[in-house]
């Protein structure tokens, strides 16, 4: 499967022309250079995925995991060195055929999105370069492969965050976003540094007996690169930088914070997941209540946010939480017996992308319509923009897990999973699962529904998309619509063996019923023109809203520390003290000689007879040190 | 007879009080006798040393002579130059002469 | 005719040419000419020295020569080159190739400019090549005063002052350091002030060693900017003219780093031993410390000179750890830093060139303004806080994952601590990349700026591929240093 | 003997110029002067092989001193270069030929000062290298300061001479002879030699200005006329401090210890004290002085080592001292005679209006201060090592940490010529040919004896016989 190369090197290449060349070509040859470039590779990951699964199962009855291309890139000492190559395995060809898809979507439906901005080129080169980086992270044959990429996905996304460099926000949020997930990546790499130095190998498939040998130090390994990855994937309370993010350009916040690089993390761990469950398992179960409250805490601000993006920012980090969640509760590798988390978290990794993408895009249509992130300047969109609108219904049903929407099996499979873990991880997942249908219902209404800003669409008519932001929305919304279907514990299981997904239909009907629950007091509340219930309890709740809306202060938080204690108390100090103490001692040295030297200048009085009496002094001193000494 | 000792200390009598005068006297000419002292001292030296431990050899005596010639020469070049700075600054007081310091 | 002498020759020719030269055009003619003279040496020795490894030749230096000098007093002058030195030698190539093209314009005096611009890397090609104590403690000075006139007479802001401190600093350090090689020497009772020599025997009394080491290693590590000698750095590099700024921090601070590296530990291998942990906590404070103060800086070349005064005490910090890894990821560290080091320098110098401040208050939207150095600069930025594909990655990593080879607690913190170096990095780049490149530019004055000429635009190119090069493809340069620092690693590691 | 004899020659030679030469001949004194010392310097190059002592030992040879004699003459040749345009002034035009005289007389003592193998000869020619610099010090009888530095310096003489004669009259009632050799072999270190040794050395301390026997040296050397300055602090320092390496060697052998603790003591006070001085001078021929007096302490960083190597690395050192000091001081030299200006300050911005020499001034300083690739560079690291293979360690150190503040100094006078601005430098002019051609083989000296090692191989293979 040598042609695997071209999905990394295309879009490479296309960054490197759009980005030398960029400034010299038109808006429409540089976007259609990258989404074409974008399409065959597109097409290439599905072919993959095809040939990979065609294939069929080996032996053991799991699908091989092939290395079409490693070589040694870096070498760091006899046993060690960091490798660049190509792996293909179920996971990693999935996330394969949902980037592509995700970005190819996004690169058509920025056509319409960007037109007229200035720098579009430059635009088009950082998706390019993101689609690399985020597809050669999930390719990685080596954990430091993967951190090399991270980084490089890290970077890209700081660009295209701060794409609008001369607003302020945008840049101070691709600062937070850069500066935050680099934080967190510090722990990814003092993680590989104790897997490389434990392990022996950077690879995913370390030796047994070096494994064991290494006793508690693989756990601290694998919870510090949970780190980096809670980081990436904004779990709390590394999250802070996610609904900043939203400042860039939307397709960028629907492929970057939504799809693709926000479940870096969770596919760290998937990536690790065999040792995790083979060497810590208590670190797994971290994994999993760090999962749980950051899903509970998101859905809670979720819930009050005005800014229709931000709703989005938080939803995206409440479902990952559940992903985390799902692999999490993993208490075997076997799915029949405690593994199923695994294939549920993958499961929904991939109808995730795909229906949030779409929320993404279609927020985009409306945003591009009415030209404001605030629901107040919507309502009652639904009469402008029918096919937003029906997309947007169809995203929202999918999220709150309404059948037969993706969203309903793999949050399912989550649900399950957790009760097959311990009951309360069941009900406190399917209360939040409520808690996602019920602010989800709320955003569309507020979108679709609800009081209508009417002077302001007056002023202004809001109107439908152009074709080329649409199409993307109608095909995402089939996807959604049918990619629950798929069999996916057939492709991916967390022992790799074929597993069929059977409905626990307990669970689901409970699920579905708290879910048409809670879309019922969405629509109670926000459907009509007046809304005094939700009013009422903003009212009542004042504080609890009020602090819920700033987002429980942690941003405030990381603020104070970032520069009260930082900048104030550390930086400052010490240039304080470099300049002063440090500094000064050279120049008092140099002071010292000087005074001296005026001290001094009176042993030259220029009287002769005081000279001799030096003279003489000198003389009988040296003989007292002679015969004295 | 007078041992060598009684010598020794007149001589080093004529040394310090040579130095006392040399660091005191406010006058050139009388640091310059001054000096003369510290110098016939040293003569002083040598003959006695030369007559009183070595008395087989002629050494002692013969410095103390080119001593002597030395010095005057010193000195007539000291005068010479004490004289040029009566010319230049009509006076020969240590004290005016002190305008290089520092 | 050895190789390695034309590294000594051509600058020399240069100086014979800059004399007679009469017009401007004649004096840049002279230094393109040169500097593409030693760019092309250093290329074709990497070659050669590549081609020799290849064929089998395992002697620890190649291109051996050895003349007397002094015989009575056993002074040599002896050359060879391994993997670090031609290493070096190609950085010194390059960063004097561009600093021609970054000077380009420089007035007035630029005869005297590129006359003593010329002695300066004289000094340290020389200092490069040669394995002699002697010879190479010459080439280092040589290397260290032009720095006070290049400084004193073309700097900027309080150049007296700065220069006077940078030249008091370093030849203060080299006193101490020429104690240090006469303690090597007289305590070796070599035959010879050849390092390897030296080495081979391997007889100076440990008591001697603990005396002459740390003098040895300060020596060079105050222009390698350790902790607390480092401060010469700020003043020195915020005074000094760009190209000046550019070859003092990309090249004669790694003399530094070099020289603690091949004479220090190389040669007193037991008092390293004994008294690395001292040094290692120096240069951790450095490391971190330079890093924390460049946060809070306000002058474009302050911010830098700190984040250098962080990078070359990784370099000292990674030599301490004393296995082949560590070491490897310092020369890299060196190679990189002085290429990115270089870049920024060279970038600071002409936007100061054009606004007439340094002053990140005073700046902003430059991006719109002068988009190529602007790019330029977000390009050293990445660099610098490590980005995967520019040259920092590479060297911090190897660095960091030899550092953690040591498996004692003590060696684990103070590499862990090093690590959150690369955070406060970002932290401080992406500050002054976001005051004064983004946003919108206030001060009219700067509206009508020009963008790089080509001269600039050739000098920024030409770093950049560089770093990216190094960044991207690393593992034969890599290879090549590591099969050097071995036989001095081992050497160390011996007791 | 042959230095003496020709020394001679020329000296007679040229007072006899002085008498019988009348109006128009007289303008080529200048000319013979230089080509006879010329033609001293050329006779004596090349050393006879051979030790050998005349006048029952009271004259004594190894070829070493006839080296040192060499490098005298060619100072002293340098000087006279210098001297022109001074001795062309009305005031001093008729008196040539005594500077002349004076002048090599002087050098003639020095020569049998060297060479002295009792202490009756040493004496005398101390005297006769010290009381002409006497006259020659106060030579511009027409400035004030001239004859107050004359006077300091022949009264600080006497005193010296005095002491030192106290010293030289213990030594022989302690030992009862005044040669050399025969002195070496009954010297027992009491108490009575131990002060009669410091008695003695502070006469040859004074000559070399050794602190704390140096005060009169500054004065001396601003009030003197600047080519006679150049003299004192090259020529005289010289030779003395030759002559101390080799009655220490010599005649006091056996009292090693003790004046190894006096010299240990008197380095670390001449380089500190002098250099402290030197920091604030603005006079340059004073700040000069200064600078002298912390050089005089690296030179006997060569003796304190008393071997082999140190007796070459010291010779060398002369020699390499010679050519930068007597290169700086043409320079003040001739920055005084065309502009009169003598202060640091003047020195603003000479670059812009004389580069040449600025240059040249920044060469000499440069190597003074010990910077590569200059001579200076490699004296002091040899002299460094002689002493350092001797194990005087710390005083290697601390001389070492002193190099700082004296290239603090040295650049000073950099910054002086290269940075300060100046609303009124020093008006461009042209330099006299006989200056260009002393400042020629000084540079020559300051550029190629370091790089070129054949010089210092030909002092060592003299370096035997002490």
């Amino acid at each position: 499967m040598e042609y695997t190369i071209l999905i990394l090197l295309l879009p490479f290449l296309s960054f490197l022309v759009l980005g030398l060349a960029g400034m010299k070509m038109s808006n429409r040859l540089a976007g259609t250079i990258g989404t074409v470039v974008l399409g065959i590779v597109a097409v290439a990951s599905y072919y993959t995925a095809f040939d990979y699964f065609a294939a069929g199962r080996g032996a053991d009855g799991t699908f091989p995991t092939l290395m079409p291309y490693n070589a040694v890139w870096l070498p760091i000492s006899e046993s060690l060195h960091i490798d660049m190559g190509i792996l293909l395995d179920p996971i990693s060809v999935m996330m394969l055929v949902v980037i592509s898809t995700v970005s190819l979507m996004v690169h058509i439906y920025s056509f319409g999105y960007m037109k007229g901005e200035r720098g579009f080129q430059r635009y088009y080169a950082f998706l390019s370069l993101f689609t690399m980086s985020m597809l050669g992270l999930v390719v990685a044959t080596n954990i430091f492969q993967m951190y090399l990429f991270w980084e490089l996905v890290g970077v890209s996304s700081y660009l295209l965050i701060g794409f609008y460099y001369t607003k302020k926000e945008a840049i101070a949020a691709s600062k937070k976003a850069f500066i935050v997930t680099r934080f967190a990546d510090l722990g990814f790499l003092v993680g590989i540094l104790f897997y490389g130095y434990y392990a022996g190998t950077f690879t995913f498939t370390p030796q047994l007996q070096m494994l064991a040998s290494a006793g508690a130090m693989i756990p601290l390994a694998l919870g510090l690169m949970f780190i980096g990855g809670a980081g990436k994937s904004a779990m709390f309370p590394l999250h802070i930088w996610l609904p900043d993010a939203m400042e860039g350009p939307t397709p960028v916040s629907a492929l970057i914070h939504a799809a693709t690089m926000v479940v870096a993390g969770v596919y760290l761990v998937a990536r690790m997941f065999p040792l995790f469950i083979g060497y810590a398992p208590e670190v797994l179960h971290w994994v999993a209540y760090v999962g749980a409250f950051t899903a509970f805490y998101a859905a809670s601000v979720a819930c009050v946010q005005s800014d229709i993006k931000r709703v989005l920012a938080f939803s995206t980090i409440s479902q990952i939480g559940f992903m985390m969640v799902g692999l999490g509760v993993c208490t075997s590798a076997d799915p029949h017996d405690g593994g199923l988390g695994y294939m549920a978290g993958m499961f929904h990794l991939f109808t995730h992308a795909m229906f949030k993408a779409l929320l993404f895009l279609g927020a985009g249509c409306i945003i591009h319509a009415v030209h404001s992130n605030e629901m107040s300047a919507m309502g009652g969109l639904r009469k402008y923009m029918p096919v937003t609108h029906i997309t947007f219904l169809i995203a929202c049903l999918a999220i709150s897990g309404i059948p037969p929407f993706s969203g309903f099996f793999s949050k399912d499979e989550i649900l399950t999973a957790c009760f097959a873990f311990s009951p309360v991880m069941g009900w406190v997942m399917s209360f939040i699962a409520a808690m996602t249908a019920f602010y989800m219902f709320r955003l569309y209404y507020g979108i679709f529904w609800g009081r209508e800003n009417k002077e302001l669409h007056a002023r202004h008519v809001p109107h439908e998309a152009p074709l080329s932001m649409t199409v993307p929305l109608i095909f995402l919304a089939l996807v959604t619509c049918g990619a629950g279907f798929i069999p996916f514990g057939e492709f991916i299981s967390s022992n790799g063996q074929s597993y069929t997904i059977h409905l626990d239909s307990q669970v689901a009907i409970t699920s579905v019923c708290i879910a048409v629950v809670a879309i019922a007091v969405a629509t109670w509340m926000y459907l009509r023109e007046r809304q005094p219930v939700a009013d009422q309890l903003a009212k009542t709740f004042k504080g609890l809203h009020r602090a819920a809306y700033h987002r429980f202060y942690i941003d405030d938080i990381y603020q104070f520390v970032t520069h009260k204690v930082i900048f104030a108390c550390v930086s400052t100090p010490i240039a304080w003290f470099d300049r002063h103490v440090v500094d000064q001692f050279m120049n008092f040295l140099a002071w010292c000689t000087n005074a001296s030297s005026e001290e001094i200048r009176s042993w030259q009085s220029g009287n002769v007879q005081q000279y001799t009496r030096v003279f003489l002094g000198g003389v009988l001193v040296l003989v007292l040190v002679l015969l004295l000494i | 007879m007078i041992q060598m000792e009684y010598y020794l200390v007149v001589s080093t009598i004529m040394m310090f009080a040579g130095i006392y005068g040399f660091f005191t006297r406010r006058n050139l000419l009388a640091i310059l006798i001054s000096v003369e002292l510290i110098l016939n001292s040293v003569d002083i030296n040598f003959a006695v040393f030369n007559r009183f431990l070595f008395p087989g050899q002629l050494e002692g005596f013969f410095f103390a002579l080119f001593a002597i010639g030395v010095s005057a020469a010193e000195t007539a070049v000291a005068i010479a130059i004490i004289i040029n700075i009566y010319r230049n600054i009509r006076n020969i007081q240590v004290k005016n002469m002190n305008e290089l310091n520092g | 005719m050895n190789i390695l002498s034309l590294f000594v020759l051509v600058p020399l020719l240069m100086l014979l040419g800059l004399w007679l030269s009469k017009s401007i055009n004649q004096i840049r003619g002279v230094m393109v000419a040169g500097s593409t003279a030693l760019l092309g040496l250093a290329v074709a020795l990497v070659f050669m020295y590549l081609g020799e490894r290849a064929s089998g030749n395992t002697a620890e230096m190649l291109f051996m020569a050895d003349y007397v000098w002094y015989a009575p007093l056993n002074i040599h002058y002896t050359i060879g080159v391994d993997g670090i030195s031609v290493a070096m030698l190609l950085l010194s190539a390059i960063i004097v190739f561009t600093g021609t093209f970054a000077s380009w314009r420089l007035q007035p005096l630029t005869k005297e400019y590129f006359l003593w611009f010329c002695l300066l890397s004289l000094g340290v090609f020389g200092f490069f090549i040669c394995i002699d104590l002697f010879t190479m403690f010459m080439f280092y000075e040589v290397a260290l005063i032009p720095m006070y006139l290049l400084i004193g007479v073309w700097g900027s802001g309080r150049k007296e002052y700065s220069a006077m401190k940078l030249t008091l600093m370093l030849m203060g350090a080299s006193a101490l350091l020429l104690a240090g090689i006469l303690g090597i020497y007289f305590g070796s009772g070599a035959t010879t002030m050849n390092i390897l020599e030296i080495a081979a025997l391997h007889n100076i009394p440990f008591e001697q060693q603990c005396i002459w080491f740390p003098l040895t290693f300060i020596g060079f590590g105050v222009l390698g900017a350790l902790f607390p000698f480092h401060t010469w750095s700020p003043d020195g590099h915020a005074s000094a003219p760009t190209a000046v700024s550019m070859l003092h921090a990309g090249v004669l601070m790694k003399l530094g780093g070099y020289g603690c590296f091949r004479v220090a530990m190389y040669l007193m291998p037991e008092a390293a031993q004994e008294l690395s942990w001292i040094f290692i906590i120096l240069t951790t404070i450095s490391v971190v410390y330079g890093a924390f103060s460049a946060c809070v800086q306000k002058d474009l070349k302050y911010i830098n000179a700190y984040s250098s005064v962080s990078h070359c005490g990784l370099v000292l910090f990674a030599i301490l750890m004393m296995n082949s890894t560590a070491s490897t990821g310092a020369i890299l560290q060196m190679l990189s830093h002085g290429l990115m080091t270089a870049l920024f320098f060279a970038l600071i110098g002409m936007i100061y060139g054009r606004t007439h401040t340094r002053d990140i208050r005073e700046l902003n939207g430059l991006m719109r303004i002068m988009p190529f150095l602007a790019v330029g600069y977000v390009i050293a930025g990445l660099a610098n806080l490590g980005l995967p594909g520019l040259s920092g990655f590479i060297a911090e990593m190897t660095i960091f994952n030899g550092a953690f080879m040591n498996d004692d607690v003590f060696h684990r913190t103070v590499t862990i601590i090093a690590c959150t170096s690369i955070v406060i990095t970002a932290v401080y780049i992406l500050r002054v990349v976001g005051k004064i490149l983004y946003g919108t530019c206030t001060n009219e004055h700067h509206l009508k700026l020009t963008d790089a000429t080509w001269d600039e635009r050739l000098a920024v190119i030409f770093l950049v591929v560089a770093v990216a090069g190094l960044g991207l493809a690393p593992f034969w340069i890599s290879d090549m240093i590591h099969e050097s620092v071995l036989p001095i690693v081992s050497h160390l590691a011996l007791n | 003997m042959r230095p003496e004899l020709s020394l001679i020659a020329v000296i007679l030679l040229l007072f006899f110029f002085d008498l019988f030469a009348k109006g128009k001949a007289r303008d080529y004194f200048q000319p013979l002067a230089c080509v006879l010392m010329a033609v001293h310097v050329l006779v004596n190059v090349v050393p006879s092989r051979e030790a050998f002592s005349l006048f029952g030992s009271m004259y004594q040879y190894v070829p070493m001193m006839s080296i040192v004699k060499t490098v005298m003459a060619i100072g002293t040749l340098v000087v006279i270069l210098q001297a022109s345009n001074w001795l062309v002034g009305d005031d001093t035009r008729h008196k040539q030929g005594e500077f002349y005289v004076l002048l090599l007389s002087t050098l003639l003592g020095m020569n049998f000062m060297i060479s002295a193998g009792n202490f009756l000869m040493f004496f005398i020619a101390l005297e006769l290298a010290s009381v002409p610099m006497a006259c020659l010090v106060a030579f511009d009888k027409y400035k004030h300061h001239s004859a107050e530095a004359g006077a300091k310096y022949i009264l600080s003489a006497l005193f010296s001479s005095g002491l030192m004669l106290y010293g030289i009259s213990m030594l022989y009632g302690t030992t009862g002879t005044l040669y050399f050799d025969d002195m070496a072999a009954r010297l027992s270190g009491t108490p009575l030699q131990v002060m009669a040794l410091v008695f003695f050395f502070s006469g040859l301390g004074f000559k070399i200005s050794l602190v704390p026997f140096h005060l009169w040296t500054a004065d001396a050397y601003q009030g003197a006329p600047t080519t006679v300055t150049g003299y004192l602090s090259v020529v005289s320092k010289g030779a003395a401090a030759f002559t101390l390496m080799v009655i220490l060697m010599k005649v006091f052998a056996p009292m090693v210890a003790e004046w190894q603790t006096v010299l240990f003591w008197l380095i670390i006070a001449s380089i500190t004290i002098g250099n402290l001085f030197a920091i604030r001078q603005q006079n340059m021929k004073r700040f000069l002085a200064f600078s002298s007096i912390s050089q005089a302490g690296y030179v006997m960083l060569g003796v304190i080592g008393g071997n082999a190597m140190g007796m070459t690395s010291l010779v060398f050192y002369l020699l390499v001292y010679l050519a930068a000091n007597l290169a700086a001081f043409g320079i003040v030299n001739v920055i005084e005679r065309n502009s009169g200006k003598l202060d640091m300050d003047d020195y603003n911005g000479l670059y812009r209006t004389n580069p040449k020499l600025a240059f040249l001034m920044t060469l000499a300083l440069f190597s003074l201060a010990g910077i590569p690739p200059f001579a200076g560079f490699f004296s002091k690291f040899f002299i460094f090592m002689a002493a350092f293979s001797e194990g005087f360690h710390l005083l290697v150190v601390i001389a070492l940490l002193n190099t700082i503040i004296s290239l603090y100094y040295y650049l000073r006078v950099v910054k002086a010529m290269y940075i300060n601005p100046s609303d009124a430098p020093i008006a461009t002019f042209r330099s006299d040919g006989y200056t260009r051609l002393s400042l020629v083989l000084c540079m020559a000296g300051v550029l190629l004896l370091g790089i070129a090692s054949s010089v210092y191989d030909g002092i060592h293979l003299f370096s035997f016989g002490l």
